[in-house]
């Protein structure tokens, strides 16, 4: 499947760019499993994504928890808890 | 509910006043308008500018959200928010609430509510830039903040 | 506490935007600006206006002692509070209150509990003029609004 | 002892007047006594005191009980229940 991925804030930082599309393989099916298979993917990666606890995903504009499933979204975003107001 | 809510993610800096009379204008229900702005602080002297990310699309439907939950909870006649992004220098304003009602505490509730899952659930980040010209760091979360949410949880609407 | 409550009693209208500006202007330490604006309403369509009389000398006193007080409980940069008098339409202003702070609770705090005692302790009565040309009554005090109070009574600070 | 009395809302519309002097007799020592002795006074007193507990005092700017001693004010002002703000 390929899937839009948008990062914001550090992990946009850390990773060195804000969007691109990925193939997520057939086992990667929630939120948590799609976070593992990112972190191996190189470092800037692994620096981004080493406390996945801290990351906040959001799937089609809605937050999800990691437990959840990735279903066929048009977008997921990657972020760290927001600081807004 | 009847009420819809007024929500605006933008550069610009906002004016309050007009924004008052945008949700009481020719009408005579309005009994109570509650605003809360937000303002870059600088405690230490130090930072040059707040720079505001956000996450176009999800920052305006998220705020969305909140302020419909909030329309569930109390009896708001109208509930305006509007968030800057960019940067913003210190004593600039970064967020507005306005919340208008018959009476004046489901007004104060209805802004209260809505600006602590503004600050926790809605996607935006601060990054300081400083004085100095060095890059400074990401604002953290503060438990402060997910403590403040607490409150709402199970409460009773007004 | 350094803070100066700025307390008026005027026939004019007042500006929201120009009120939060003279607490925000020139300081950097300012977090939280929150207004309370209350309203004069016409539920039943047969109002007219509502005449707004004060004991001059008194109101201000009384007003200055309920922000000293809030000024005590919260911190509290600075705090506004401005009261209309004189015949007021239906859709028109008739009391203004900013608080502001550091952090948002205690400017929220602090202009719901000003307003809290503004409604019951300082001397203003309204009296109703209708549509029909009928001297209305006399607004009478709301149990309501004293079983607001009791929440503030023995509520430690900030 | 001369003592101006200020009326206001409908205690100030019932008594026809908006102050006045009065002399206080000695015996007139509290406020709930004053209600009591400027009650006698007349029709418009007795209409505007009848329930004298929704009768607000203030003496020289400051509320009072009406178990309170008046003291020697400069003013004293009778006031229904305050619907402001």
């Amino acid at each position: 499947m390929k899937t839009k991925l948008v990062y914001f804030a550090w992990v946009r930082e850390r990773i060195g760019r804000s969007d691109e599309e990925i193939e997520v393989p057939d086992g990667v099916v929630t939120v948590g499993e799609l976070l593992n298979h990112l972190k191996a993917r190189g470092e800037e990666y692994e620096a981004a994504l080493q406390y996945p606890e801290a990351i906040r995903v959001a799937i089609d504009h809605e937050h999800v928890g990691h437990g959840e499933p990735l279903g066929t979204p048009r977008e997921i975003a990657l972020f760290p808890p927001m600081t807004g107001g | 509910m009847a009420m819809r809510p007024e929500i605006r993610v933008q550069r610009e800096d906002f004016d309050v006043t007009e924004e008052v009379r945008r949700m009481t204008n020719a009408r005579t229900d309005v009994g109570a308008v509650v605003t809360f702005c937000g303002l870059c602080r600088d405690d230490g002297g130090s930072l040059s500018a707040l720079e505001l990310e956000h996450y176009p699309g999800m920052a305006e439907a998220q705020m969305r959200r909140i302020a419909e939950e909030a329309g569930e909870r109390w009896l708001l006649s109208g509930l305006t928010a509007v968030h800057r992004f960019g940067l913003i220098r210190p004593g600039e304003n970064i967020v507005l609430v306005v919340a208008a009602s018959m009476h004046r505490q489901a007004a104060f509730d209805g802004a209260n509510f809505m600006m602590d899952y503004l600050k926790t659930s809605a996607p935006f980040w601060k990054k300081e830039h400083l004085l100095s010209g060095a890059s400074g760091s990401w604002v953290e979360a503060k438990d402060t903040d997910d403590a403040a949410l607490r409150r709402w949880r199970g409460s009773a609407a007004d």
